[in-house]
């Protein structure tokens, strides 16, 4: 198909939100290491071309679900880092008020129904979500993010069923990341994810989730073919979990091992932002301006961290209020 | 004032609040054809857009609920048993009551789930359960326990145009059953008990199918000089404790009754209120009248044999009343 | 592939069995309409080569399970017909003491791990026994019966999946009867049913559910395929239900209509028992022999019915040393 | 004896069991590298075939229990988290818990669902339930709630040994924290609550995790002049009724603590078989020190507001020892 290349903006745009994602979790990893942040966190680090290239395609009020490792599809669909990071951080001035952290970062104002701890949890949801925009007739869309262990939930089957059955405007997302947990998913994992979207006649298609143009074409076809109203369609995009499953997953570990340094390695060679990076040099855009982005995210982190230590932690009252609209728990 | 169907009661919730508004809609298996008799008629009026077959997959209906209230509707799904609550229990119990807390109070879910409970019909095990009990520990769901054909229809209206997941229990042997429902338009509020009879010697606090037997029991306790004055919570979340801690003080004794297994029980909790706020004026030991700790049996006798009765009830009252 | 046809004692195996549970489910229609039954029977009439094709191809030590309208099974595998009307009557005598009733009909000295009330129920059971087959390495192995309906059930690919992964000597019997109680298949079912079996990488077969034949040559192979350690197979036996979802179907219809007489009728013609009775009588059967078939199956309903009646009905206070081994409940 | 960490507790049960009987498999979620630390080692001892990562798919790897169970083999299944048991719930409430009677006692399960619960380490509402009071309620499965690493062994032993589905719940803010534990093989019996401390004047009743707290509180009620008895029930399924009655009219004042959100909880069971059984003996209102109605937020000082904390038990029990 002849899907156009994104512009020379549109590819600053994609590698600027890329990069934001990157520097934000990076600073989360080391506030890990220091002991900085109550919970846990899941990284997606090597993964930010798919919620970047992905999101790039969507509306502010499409919508989209998300997983335990959210961060990066919080922040690609337009999400605060501030609150974001005010969230993990536990304060009252995060995205959920301190009340859900990490794993359960979210902002309804602009469509994202939330990170999930819950593994496939995200998929009926987003079915929802796209059921009432069929019936409210408005063009929102709704995308749901998973990973290849969550596609081995049977609600993944359900929602491919219903999905297509109601031509519902749906995107499901897999991100192929090699690994569920400590488990490589090839041990898990039988036949190719993406037949089983063919066995319920979902148009499917396979990209290197490690490259930002390929998830933006692959899910600007099926953006289209859900606002048209022909219903749900399937994108598995192959990448790596360059980060431990969490932080200080050697605790979990104990000295197990379950994959190698080298392969870590090999990945690394095919860094989705280094890669755009490249991309736009040769492409001839300057050094200074990808230094001038560089320097306007690092300000932005910055920032967000100093507004999360800056912050009052989390009202515990509140929580009664929370449970219930106007209802005491 | 009309007398009508515990069932046709809530048909009729049904299509007024989908006539009232066009963001309500009602999804389930077979509901087109009204396998349950509660949906009957609302593909007629209402189109398939609204009324939706699905197929059996009750943990995507639970989760779905969940996506399209946030995204602007109105749901109401029909379980059918209440058995098939636990197949879709996930997203019930890890989703709907839990996202609004932990997205900080964003998640906005007007969400009714209609099912059946209780035993009586031969239908086994996996048909019997009075499911409830596990929705009210969960905290972030409300439960309606409607016990008449009024409370059917106010309270399923009241369920419809809140904004907060509400599971709407019917009691499955109580389908047929005629009462007096006012006309028009009326709902009732969630968290207030009713008293359905007045009495000075004992309290029966009867969850939802239970207030038939519970005011059998009253009529039989009355011949043998008893006043039994009986309360119905018809909400287990909100719970009105106020009332039933009122009702207790009154009387000084009281059996709480509940179609559903004991452990654990909407009764064990009443009880563990009751002693709690009410002790200094208790009088005898808080009986329950419950279902024991087996999971329905086939067998009418044996079924009969679980599921609590009028003389069941009456026997655990004239113990208490004149203890 | 050259799979043998049955011998002619074979056949008369198969007709004599599909025409028991022909009988006793008439009769049981029967006390049904005269209200003689204490709950709802899901009537099996017009299937009954499937359960019977299949079950002929399994040791007494293979373990099935069975659905809501899972009398034919029962019978198929073995199961004792006055057992199972005395269940089906709510009697002490019954197989299951008058505990469970027609949904739960159970033999497991039989391999019969039980009818079930819950759709989709028996896939994770038939997938843990043919699981616990394989570290017994016994040759024994496990069959799951299920509808259209329950193919739609998450639980269905997670059984797809394990039994793949795992090489479990697993057949899975999809009975294609076009109904998930009054809604037709094709409005609840996307795509193919044997192809969500196919993304799994799982042999798949795709038969005349009304033609024993057909059945006991497909199940024949899947049934060597499980006993060689080769893993789990898929069957999709199409078929039609004659009988309503359940008797007394009409009172729940009020007036409510799902399908044309006409269909039904024409199925009626393709009646799995009458096939068989014909391909007998042309393959050199004598009418006298059927006769005599047809006589002792009149004679063993009679006494199956007779016992049922006879006997007491169920003790309720049994119910409490039935839920746990050697505990009071 | 010796000292060891409630997590080596329950891996040494483990280690034990499968050696005893090569009957016994374990399956779950990562528990070849162990991902809770209790199976640690497994793998390299029993090898894969007794030892399986499983795919995600909770309801079934409940459903596989009932099946392998069924088919002669002792089953442990790790849920990791205690909310994850819902995810598997239909298969737990509607055929483990069901299929024995079902079956007219045909079925024998053999099963141990391990899974761990509770708050306090910023795990947010969908890692931190304690999930076993609707377990309770089912009334086919027993509910092991171990307190100490002793108490961790033998039930485990005890659970895998037995021959009936049985929910074996980790406390998960305890997995640390050591203990003195038996030398040699030993199991601990169902049913049977345990005394942990002696008192006169209150009685503590304290569930799996909150056993510490529950101590700590009598160490400062001392201080106070207050002798509080602190009871350790063990096992909610079966319950040791009693134990407990005879703990309430020891003292005549009780405060029952659990770590389950408070309406249909364990503690309101427990409130409401003592004003029953033990009526005449009460002194005061039985107390209930629990998470309150809400699902756990991630934020840590909303956290430690939740949990039941020494503090608020010493609080409760001396406001109804004076009363
Ligand atoms: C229902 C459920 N089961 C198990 C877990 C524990 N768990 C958290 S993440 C994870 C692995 C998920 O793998 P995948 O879907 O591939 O996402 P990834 O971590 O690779 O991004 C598991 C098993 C969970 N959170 N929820
Ligand atoms: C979990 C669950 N959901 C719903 C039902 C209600 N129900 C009973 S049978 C049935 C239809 C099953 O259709 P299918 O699997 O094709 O079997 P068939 O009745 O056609 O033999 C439904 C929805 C149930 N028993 N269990
Ligand atoms: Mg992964
Ligand atoms: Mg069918």
């Amino acid at each position: 198909m002849a899907t156009p290349e994104p512009s020379s903006e549109q590819l600053l745009a994609l590698y600027e939100r890329m990069l934001l994602i990157r520097r934000m979790e990076e600073r989360l990893r080391a506030d890990a290491a220091a002991g900085n942040l109550p919970g846990a966190v899941h990284l997606y680090i090597g993964q930010e071309a798919i919620a970047t290239g992905v999101c790039a395609r969507l509306r502010e009020t499409d919508m989209i679900t998300s997983t335990h490792r959210g961060h990066g599809h919080f922040l690609a669909k337009g999400g605060d880092p501030q609150a974001m990071m005010a969230e993990i951080w536990g304060k009252r001035t995060g995205i959920c008020k301190g009340m859900g952290g990490s794993m359960h970062v979210a902002d309804f104002s602009k469509g994202i129904l939330g990170a999930n701890g819950i593994v496939g949890g995200g998929f009926a949801i987003a079915t929802g979500a796209a059921l009432a925009s069929k019936l409210t007739h408005d063009e929102r869309i709704a995308v749901a993010f998973f990973g290849d262990g969550a596609a081995n939930q049977g609600v993944f089957m359900e929602s491919l069923n219903v999905s297509s059955l109601w031509k519902l405007p749906l995107v499901l997302v897999c991100e192929h990341n090699q690994f569920s947990e400590f488990t490589p998913s090839a041990d898990i994992t039988s036949g190719e994810i993406a037949d089983r979207a063919r066995a319920f006649k979902i148009p499917t298609s396979v990209v290197d989730g490690n490259d930002v143009v390929a998830v933006w074409q692959a899910a600007g076809e099926a953006v289209e073919r859900a606002r048209r109203g022909e219903g749900p369609s399937f994108i598995e995009a192959k990448t790596y979990r360059i980060q431990g499953h969490l932080e200080a997953e050697d605790l979990f570990l104990q000295g197990g091992k379950y994959r190698e340094k080298a392969e870590i390695e090999e990945w690394r060679k095919r860094d989705p932002v280094e890669r755009v990076r490249q991309r736009l040099l040769s492409s001839g855009a300057s050094e200074e301006k990808l230094k001038a982005i560089d320097a306007r995210i690092g300000a932005t982190v910055e920032r967000a961290v100093e507004f999360a230590q800056a912050s009052e932690v989390a009202d515990p009252e509140l929580a009664f209020d929370l449970m219930f609209v106007g209802q005491k728990a | 004032m009309a007398r009508k169907r515990y069932t046709h009661a809530i048909n009729e919730a049904l299509i007024e609040e989908m006539s009232r508004d066009p963001k309500v809609i009602v999804y389930g298996e077979d509901v087109e054809l009204a396998i349950m008799g509660d949906t009957k008629g609302l593909l007629d009026k209402f189109g398939r857009e609204r009324i939706r077959n699905t197929p059996i997959c009750e943990a995507t209906l639970t989760g779905m609920a969940v996506g399209a209230a946030a995204a602007g509707c109105r749901v109401v799904v029909h379980m059918m048993f209440s058995n098939f609550i636990y197949t879709g229990f996930d997203a019930i119990a890890n989703q709907m009551a839990k996202l609004r807390l932990m997205t900080g109070g964003q998640a906005v879910m007007p969400i009714t789930i209609i099912a059946a409970y209780g035993g009586g019909g031969s239908n086994a095990a996996q048909h019997s359960d009075s499911g409830y009990p596990v929705l009210v520990n969960l905290g972030g769901v409300n439960v309606a326990m409607p016990a008449t054909p009024a409370d059917a229809k106010g309270l399923l209206k009241t369920a419809i145009r809140g904004n907060n997941p509400t599971f709407f229990m019917e009691a499955i042997g109580r389908g047929g059953e005629q009462g007096e429902v006012p006309d028009g338009d009326f709902t009732i509020p969630f968290g207030k008990a009713a008293t359905v009879r007045e009495g000075k010697d004992v309290t029966i606090i009867a969850i939802g199918s239970m207030l038939k037997p519970a005011l059998e029991a009253a009529k039989k306790l009355e011949a043998s000089g008893i006043q039994a004055e009986v309360v119905d919570p018809r909400t287990l979340v909100p719970l009105d404790e106020e009332a039933l801690v009122a009702a207790a003080r009154k009387t000084g004794r009281v059996v709480v009754v509940d179609e559903a297994r004991d452990r654990c029980s909407a009764a064990s909790h009443i009880a563990a209120v009751l002693v709690d706020k009410a002790f200094k004026h208790l009088k005898a030991p808080v009986k329950r009248v419950t279902v024991p700790n087996v999971c329905m049996p086939y067998a009418p006798n044996a079924e009969r044999r679980m599921i609590p009765d009028a003389d069941r009830i009456a026997r655990t009252a004239s113990e208490i009343a004149s203890a």
